[in-house]
């Protein structure tokens, strides 16, 4: 169409204000602490990666000119010439050794220091060249170097109440918790890219504000909107919804090693009362895929697809409940707002379980502090897990026996294993049949249930263009910044 | 010729608490002519207020006028609008009310309340204003009348605010003057200034008025007509003389009667008296605020009060508002404990503090209050009122209780069904009798008695006297009389105590209060108490030292 | 000045101070019994149990809890407001802003709803009983009764959404001119408006019928004083005392209450901070916003005690 | 005289009522109602998913449409009754009781007693509602007995100035000066002399205050603390479905509505108190 051909001309300028749905005070401009959306968004803008996931989830090289290895253990990473951080100094070896040393200080609080680890020496090999040898092979790290927090600032930074990056857009503006402002950088070396004279981000943490906010026209972009909005959004005109299926989900949680997760037959009874079909229907209102107890979306190539989604059977449920004498037994389930639907996926097991005869108490908890009080700690809880670029990462943040965020307390010497190995195995096929056979044992054995992965769904004016689905999340993986460009 | 004011068939209705109308002015007509005083006298909610109210063309909330005309000056005040009304008072008719402490506003400067009624009706220039009502305040013989108006009311005595209301009224020059008791809330010595300067200005501005009152002699001395109310309708009318020494109705004989003091024969005179004192008090010092280094209070309301109350015998105690007396019974009551001194009951020594007295010392002493509206809890009913005590003090419960109660209220003369209703739904002097029956309840041996009588009109005040006289015979009480009003004491007691600023100023026998005084306030306080005879006022001379 | 006076407003102060005192206490007491641990909040679920530990021991979390009351106590007396537990910044550096934007909305607020709450009060007052007071009194219930969540939403949705006459953020817009910033404020200060006048309004009527029923109110009818006039300069001068207390009372929920507000209108104020605050357990800012808040709100009500002493003629030289 | 028992009859002794006061009393007693019996009369479990449409309108199956998730309103609505009116019945007669015997005793006492409780609650006050309920949650959790304690300690400060400003007035009171005359202690002294005599201003608070702490408590589930799903009080009923706002879904509505009738009626309730007559002037 013609209207397409000509939309997709980027134009230049103009003041993109766009909203996410969380902020605090604990914002921060230092990647290695980043954490919220927010975070994400505004680093993305204003620092790069050495390699970041195009929309294919291919590996595209950013700061990096190239990165090789022979045997995935030693690696080296050759860096584009010419770039320059904001205040005029050359981007050299010497930001990428300082950034990613950071991640090793313990007194960084890096949020990726155990997938870091890893990287045993980092040196600078000339001015635009780096080796990174690792502590066992790994044939993914092109791909984890995309991750957000391994951004690269420069040589020697401590102060992070502005940023000196190399990205697209200079801090004018940050206020923690508040807003932020950045402008274009002039010397983006990128040439095709930051269209927006300026760029403002901000949270709206409360979803009708945000929506209400789009629709008044106050904002050109409205992140993360609940499938409830999507009636009021579709019958506007000008607004348009970018959907993307990247591989989060919520995931209900059951501790192996705390009642009532060790009695056998517990966790797999409440995976066949998931009712999988209701939850993709009418919590999610169609914005989400079937999923079956396992981290690895249908997105990734790695997804095994012979795993079929178990089927809702209250009955087999029940005869599993009656063995492990929980039947009736009051089971408290913690829920809340900060897990995206899962006061709603409770409900919905919640009156599954009155169904057969199973009481599960749902507590609701405040959704500030859940993910320091709650998440990982209760019993039986929910959790979110944003999407991971590889299998790799998923593994062994979330199932390996010694994962920082082993969120039922999964122990498998075997997975571990598998996981060691699948790493260092650098021939695709083979990797996968790795990869399957793990998705296998998870869904079966631990005790964590993920009935869906949700979509994301990012609501915008249709001013606003240039913005297409990313693997790595919404909001194009939360770099749209350089990319987007506002119709006059 | 035309009067002043003709008021013909005026009928008043009011709304009761269940919506039911009632007649409350029920056909009242009488004149008044140019430049003349007359009187509105009767019983408490008889309408005086009523009637004079409808001289302005208003009534209270809730009242209505239905019927009957009220010309003033010739124009029916009930017919006209309410902006023409709006337009008379103040220029036409002048209000000066009871209370002048309540009827000032607290936040506004004297003088400018003073002028406002020139300011409503823009009659001069706010400077013309001053000027004039400086010159009322020299003539009502108000002291620094050139300042005086610059004080808030709160600074200035009820004596004087008195006479300010009265300059308020008069600043408009109206053709006819209100009184509503403009005196009754004063002191004597206070009272016979007020009445002299009301007087004098009166008969310099030749204006007609209406002075409402309860008080015959008062009225005696200003008025040139009475009319006797009762009930909503006039009773009687007719000249002061004629009022006075020829009344022919019944109520107003009634009236006059309550007035003449009867003589009082003790109770225990006959008996051989007892040397040992029911009550005695000992160099009583007592006062309200923190104590001071001196060991004193900050203000020091009793200073070495001594008196003794003789078994079966009473004690008067008089003096002027703020002399100290209602401190003197709560402080033997020990509700206010002294700082020192001694109270003895019955030769035994009373600790100073309520609290700290056994159940059996409070039992014999009880005091009761002048106003039964405060000392009634509004919530309970009169039986529960009366019994508590008796339960509180003799353990009696259930039928003993109850029977007993029914003796109590025979006793004050208040029917029995009365148990069942509440303070609110009685009249000043029912609700007196069960102030008193709570007492008696105590069984006690000494009442004291603050102001008992007080706020009851005379005919009433008369017949609760007589109840206590009664009960004293018959239960062998010993009263503490506390009073402002000379004739009450005369007519009750056996000894008399005149205060002032907190000390004792002399202390005689009730049949010597005429002319035995020998203190020059005891004789001024004396002397000042109106009489019957019309021209009492003229003929006391002016004291400018009660001022 | 009357020394009688001086003593009374000086007893206000001294009581507001010392209510300050216990405030702090029972802020500090709240804040402990908050769970959840800063240092494994602020080092990050993976953090070795000797971070954990050097970290406490620096931030001084294992004193004994009156010892730390004790140096918070000083540090506030000195105006050391202390560090962010979140992000390190100083706490007097982050609450500035967002403290002058609470005090924005608030004055702004104020400067709308008290005089038509006193208005409005005043003129039922005056006109009690009629159709004017009944439908002022029975919608004053009616907004009274409906939750500010759902007064804003309806609020954005008409005013922004279909109208498109005011923005639906107050903060996200930039304000270069008067015009533009009554735009800006004008959805929260109308849903403020709802919550706080409606209480002023009645507390002002109560106030004024009351003061109405006095004898000198009366008695300035019987001087032939106009309706008007009674209300002006009789009643409402003696009814200053409860006014400014309802006034008072009504404001310093412009502070601490308007945390729907602020985050329906996205607007960044103190009390979002001090709800951000809680969510990152960033005890020193919980701890300074509590603060603010009573303070606040000691401050009006000393003020309207002083007010209304001073207003007290009794009290006047 | 007979012994006939001098119970007031009705023409001496009645209570009036205008109309107004009347229907609110029925709308109060309706919901009061509702509350105790509701839950028995709800066609579905509220908890139940029972339309695959959201946000649905009024039909013959759901009488007050369905919410965000296709659950039944009216279900709900008649759940969230027990919730709305027992919290907030519970909380404020908790805060009232609680004032009013502390106010009571300051006043009678007085003294240091006086002077420390309400220095003490002042304190308490001049601490935000909303953000107070927010650092309480967050410390001990939410439940329906914490919620209930929480929002009676919210208004208990509210309830003992209200109380105490009314107690230290009757205190002064001639009566109250006899009972001390006569030896009474503080117990008989509040509970029979003052307390008779506040409760009717005491019962016309405590209707002010049980509209605050409705709208309280639907202002914490705002701010995600309150009852716990699949049960929910009326201001999380209205906040949960407000994005059905824009359609005027009954979803939303009919929270708001059922929030608005119980307050307005308790308002009006109390400002139109039956009035206890006596015709004095006979
Ligand atoms: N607003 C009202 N509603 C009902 N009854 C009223 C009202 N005002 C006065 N009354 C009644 O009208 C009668 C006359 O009252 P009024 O005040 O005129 O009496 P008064 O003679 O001035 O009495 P006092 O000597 O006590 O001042 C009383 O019985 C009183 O109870
Ligand atoms: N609670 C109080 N605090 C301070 N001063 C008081 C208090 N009560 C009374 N006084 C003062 O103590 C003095 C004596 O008061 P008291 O009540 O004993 O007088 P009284 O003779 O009974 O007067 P009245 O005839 O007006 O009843 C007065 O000057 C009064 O102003
Ligand atoms: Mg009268
Ligand atoms: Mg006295």
């Amino acid at each position: 169409r013609a209207t397409a051909a000509m939309a997709a001309t980027p134009v230049r300028g103009g003041h993109l204000k766009a909203a996410g749905w969380s902020s605090s005070t604990a914002d921060t401009l230092d990647p290695a602490k980043a954490s919220l959306s927010t975070d994400y968004v505004r680093c993305c803008s204003v620092y790069n990666r050495l390699t970041f996931l195009d929309e294919s989830g291919a590996v595209v090289m950013e700061l990096a000119d190239s990165i090789e290895s022979s045997d995935a253990t030693v690696w080296t990473v050759k860096l584009k010439s010419g770039v320059t951080f904001h205040d005029g100094k050359p981007f050299t070896s010497a930001d990428v050794v300082y950034s990613m040393m950071r991640h090793l200080d313990e007194n960084t609080g890096s949020k990726v220091n155990s997938i870091a680890k890893q990287m045993t020496a980092i040196t600078a090999v000339d001015p635009l060249a780096v080796q990174i040898t690792l502590a066992a092979a790994n044939a993914d790290l092109p791909t984890i170097l995309a991750m957000h927090h391994f951004m690269i600032i420069a040589d020697g930074t401590t102060d992070f109440t502005t940023a000196n990056g190399t990205g697209a857009f200079k801090i004018e503006m940050f206020e923690p918790g508040v807003k932020s402002i950045m402008t274009r950088n002039e010397n983006y070396f990128k040439t095709d890219a930051a269209f927006l004279d300026s760029f403002e981000y901000f949270a709206i943490p409360d979803e009708t504000a945000r929506v209400n906010a789009l629709l008044s026209g106050d904002i050109h972009l409205a992140a993360s909107i609940k499938p409830q909005s999507m009636r009021l959004i579709e019958t506007q005109s000008g607004i348009d919804l970018v959907k993307s299926t990247s591989g989060n989900y919520t995931n209900l949680n059951m501790r192996l090693d705390m009642d009532p997760g060790d009695k056998a037959g517990f966790i797999e009874g409440v995976k066949n009362l998931l009712n999988r079909e209701t939850i993709q229907k009418s919590v999610m209102r169609g914005l989400a895929e079937v999923a079956n107890d396992q981290p690895i979306s249908p997105m990734s190539p790695y997804h095994n697809a012979e795993l079929k989604a178990r089927d809702y059977d209250p009955e087999k449920a029940k005869a599993l409940f009656d063995k492990a004498g929980l039947l009736g037994v009051s089971i408290p389930v913690v829920a809340s707002e900060a897990a995206t639907a899962s006061v709603d996926m409770a409900t919905v097991l919640q009156q599954s379980g009155a169904e057969i005869g199973m009481n599960f108490d749902i507590q609701r908890v405040p959704s500030d502090g859940y993910w320091s009080n709650y998440w990982l700690k209760a019993p039986v809880h929910f959790g979110n897990i944003n999407p991971r670029p590889t299998p790799d990462i998923l593994f062994s943040l979330l199932y390996d026996t010694n994962a920082p965020w082993n969120e039922s307390q999964y122990k498998s010497p075997k997975f571990d294993a598998m996981l060691v190995e699948a790493r260092g195995e650098l021939d695709f096929a083979k990797r996968k049949e790795i990869y399957d056979e793990m998705q296998v044992m998870v869904s079966n054995e631990a005790g964590t249930a993920i009935p869906v992965f949700l979509s994301n769904v990012d609501a915008k004016s249709s001013k606003l263009q240039g913005l297409k689905p990313n693997p790595l999340g919404g909001q194009m993986g939360y770099a749209m910044a350089e990319y987007v460009w506002l119709d006059a | 010729m035309q009067n002043l004011v003709e008021i013909r068939d005026l009928k008043v209705q009011a709304r009761s608490d269940a919506g039911r109308r009632i007649e409350i002015i029920k056909g009242v007509s009488f004149d008044i002519a140019e430049g003349e005083i007359v009187a509105l006298i009767g019983e408490s909610g008889s309408g005086k207020t009523t009637i004079a109210l409808t001289l302005m063309g208003h009534t209270r909330p809730g009242c209505t006028i239905t019927g009957g005309t009220v010309r003033l000056a010739g124009r029916d005040l009930v017919a006209m609008p309410e902006a023409g009304r709006q337009a008379l008072r103040g220029t036409e008719v002048a209000y000066v009310p009871q209370s002048a402490a309540a009827a000032f506003n607290p936040s506004q400067r004297l003088m400018d309340q003073v002028i406002e009624v020139a300011q409503i009706h823009k009659l001069m220039t706010p400077d013309a204003a001053r000027v004039k009502a400086v010159e009322l305040f020299r003539a009502l013989a108000l002291p620094e009348p050139e300042t005086i108006g610059q004080r808030y009311p709160h600074q200035v005595s009820g004596g004087q605010l008195q006479r300010l209301a009265a300059a308020m009224a008069l600043i408009g020059g109206p053709k006819l003057m209100i009184f509503d008791e403009p005196t009754t809330a004063l002191d004597v010595t206070t009272q016979i200034e007020v009445l002299r300067a009301f007087k004098s200005v009166m008969k310099l501005g030749g204006m007609g008025g209406v002075y409402v009152s309860h008080d015959l002699a008062v009225v005696a001395q200003i008025a040139d007509r009475i009319v006797v109310l009762k009930g909503g309708e006039v009773q009687e009318e007719g000249p002061v003389e004629q009022i006075l020494h020829r009344a022919a109705h019944p109520y107003t004989r009634e009236l006059l009667a309550a007035f003449e003091p009867v003589p009082y024969a003790s109770a225990s005179r006959l008996q051989a008296e007892t040397k040992r004192p029911i009550l005695e008090v000992r160099n009583l010092v007592a006062g309200y605020g923190p104590l001071g280094r001196d060991g004193r209070p900050l203000k020091v309301a009793l200073n070495s009060v001594s008196c003794r109350l003789e078994r079966g015998q009473n004690l008067g105690v008089i003096g002027e508002s703020g002399s100290g007396k209602s401190t003197l019974a709560r402080a033997i009551s020990g509700l206010l404990p002294p700082v020192s001194g001694k109270v003895l009951l019955d030769a035994h020594m009373l600790e100073p503090e309520a609290r700290a007295r056994t159940k059996d010392e409070l039992r014999r002493l009880q005091i009761v209050f002048q106003l039964a509206d405060t000392a009634l809890n509004p919530q309970r009913p009169v039986g529960d009122i009366v019994g508590r005590p008796l339960t509180f003090y003799h353990g009696q419960k259930g039928a003993a209780r109850e029977a007993r109660t029914d003796e109590l209220l025979d006793m004050v003369r208040l029917p029995r069904a009365m148990k069942h209703r509440l303070p609110g739904e009685l009249s000043g002097g029912q609700k007196q009798r069960v102030n008193l029956a709570r007492a008696l309840a105590a069984a006690p041996e000494v009442i004291l008695c603050d102001e008992i009588t007080s706020a009851l009109d005379t005919v009433v005040a008369a017949a609760v006297i007589e109840l206590l006289k009664e009960l004293q015979r018959e239960l062998h009480l010993s009263y503490v009389f506390i009073s402002h009003d000379l004739s009450t004491v005369q007519a009750i007691c056996d000894d008399v105590m005149v205060m002032l600023n907190g000390e004792v100023v002399e202390r005689l026998p009730a049949s010597r209060l005429q002319g035995g005084a020998q203190h020059p306030y005891s004789q001024l306080l004396f002397s000042s108490v109106p009489k019957l005879d019309p021209n009492w006022l003229d003929s006391v001379p002016p004291r400018a030292a009660a001022l | 000045m009357n020394p009688q006076i001086v003593r009374l407003v000086l007893g206000r102060l001294g009581v507001a101070l010392v209510t300050l005192l216990i405030v702090s206490f029972v802020v500090f007491a709240a804040t402990q019994m908050l769970p959840g641990d800063v240092v494994e909040i602020l080092l990050g679920q993976a953090a070795t149990p000797e971070a954990v530990a050097a970290l406490r021991e620096a931030m001084h979390l294992n004193d004994p809890a009156l010892l730390q009351y004790g140096r918070w106590l000083i540090g506030l007396a000195q105006g050391d407001l202390g560090m962010s537990y979140a992000n390190n910044l100083p706490v007097a550096g982050m609450i500035g802003g967002r403290l002058a934007n609470t005090l924005m909305l608030a004055a702004v607020t104020a400067a709308v709803a008290v005089p038509v709450a006193l208005f409005l009060g005043i003129t039922t007052a005056m006109h009690r009983g009629s159709v004017y007071d009944r439908i002022v009194t029975t919608g004053i219930v009616a907004v009274i009764s409906v939750p500010e969540f759902m007064i804003a939403t309806l609020a954005v949705l008409v005013f922004a959404v279909w109208l498109k006459w005011l923005p639906a953020l107050s903060f996200a817009n930039d304000v270069t001119s008067l015009a533009e910033m009554l735009r800006v404020f004008a959805m929260p200060v109308i849903t403020l408006c709802c919550v706080i006048s409606a209480q002023m309004i009645r507390m002002t009527r109560a106030a004024v019928i009351d003061a109405l029923t006095m004898p000198y109110v009366e008695m300035a009818l019987l001087k032939g004083a106009s309706r008007r006039r009674m209300v002006m300069r009789h009643a409402l001068p003696n009814a200053i005392g409860p006014i400014v207390n309802a006034v008072a009372l009504s404001l310093s929920y412009l502070l601490g209450g308007v945390i729907i507000v602020e985050t329906i209108f996205n607007y960044p104020g103190i009390a979002k901070l001090m709800v951000d605050a809680v969510a990152t357990r960033d005890l020193p800012l919980i701890q300074t916003c509590a603060m603010i808040f009573c303070l606040g709100y000691l401050t009006l009500i000393t003020l309207a005690d002083i007010i209304a002493i001073l207003s007290n003629p009794k009290l006047r030289k | 005289m007979h012994t006939k028992a001098f119970w007031p009859t009705p023409r001496r002794l009645g209570y009036h009522m205008n109309w107004v006061g009347m229907i609110a009393a029925l709308v109060v007693c309706f919901w009061a109602l509702v509350a105790v019996i509701g839950p028995m009369l709800s066609p579905y479990p509220p908890g139940e998913i029972v339309d695959f449409d959201y946000y649905g309108p009024i039909s013959a199956k759901l009488w007050m449409g369905s919410d965000y998730l296709g659950r039944d309103i009216f279900s709900r609505v008649l759940m969230g009754a027990r919730y709305t009116v027992g919290i907030s019945l519970a909380a404020v007669c908790l805060a009232c009781i609680s004032g009013v015997v502390l106010g009571m005793t300051a006043a009678v006492v007085g003294g240091w007693l006086d002077t420390g409780l309400s220095r003490f609650l002042d304190a308490l006050n001049s601490i935000p509602s909303k953000l107070f309920g927010l650092v309480m949650v967050a410390a001990i959790g939410s439940s329906i007995p914490v919620l209930i304690v929480l929002l009676g300690v919210i208004y208990t400060p509210g309830a003992y100035r209200f109380a105490r400003a009314l107690a230290v007035n009757i205190n002064t009171m001639d009566f109250v000066t006899v009972a001390r005359a006569r030896g009474e202690r503080t117990g008989y002294l509040v509970t029979r002399e003052i307390l008779p005599n506040i409760t009717g201003p005491v019962l016309a608070d405590l209707g002010l205050r049980f509209v605050f702490i409705v709208l309280l408590l639907s202002g914490l589930s705002f701010l995600g603390l309150g009852v716990q799903p699949p049960n929910a009080d009326w201001g999380s009923l209205v906040r949960e479905n407000i994005g059905g706002l824009p359609f005027g879904a009954p979803a939303v509505l009919m929270p708001s509505l059922a929030i608005a009738s119980l307050t307005i009626s308790v308002n009006l309730l109390i400002d139109n108190l039956p009035v206890k007559i006596r015709d004095r002037s006979e």
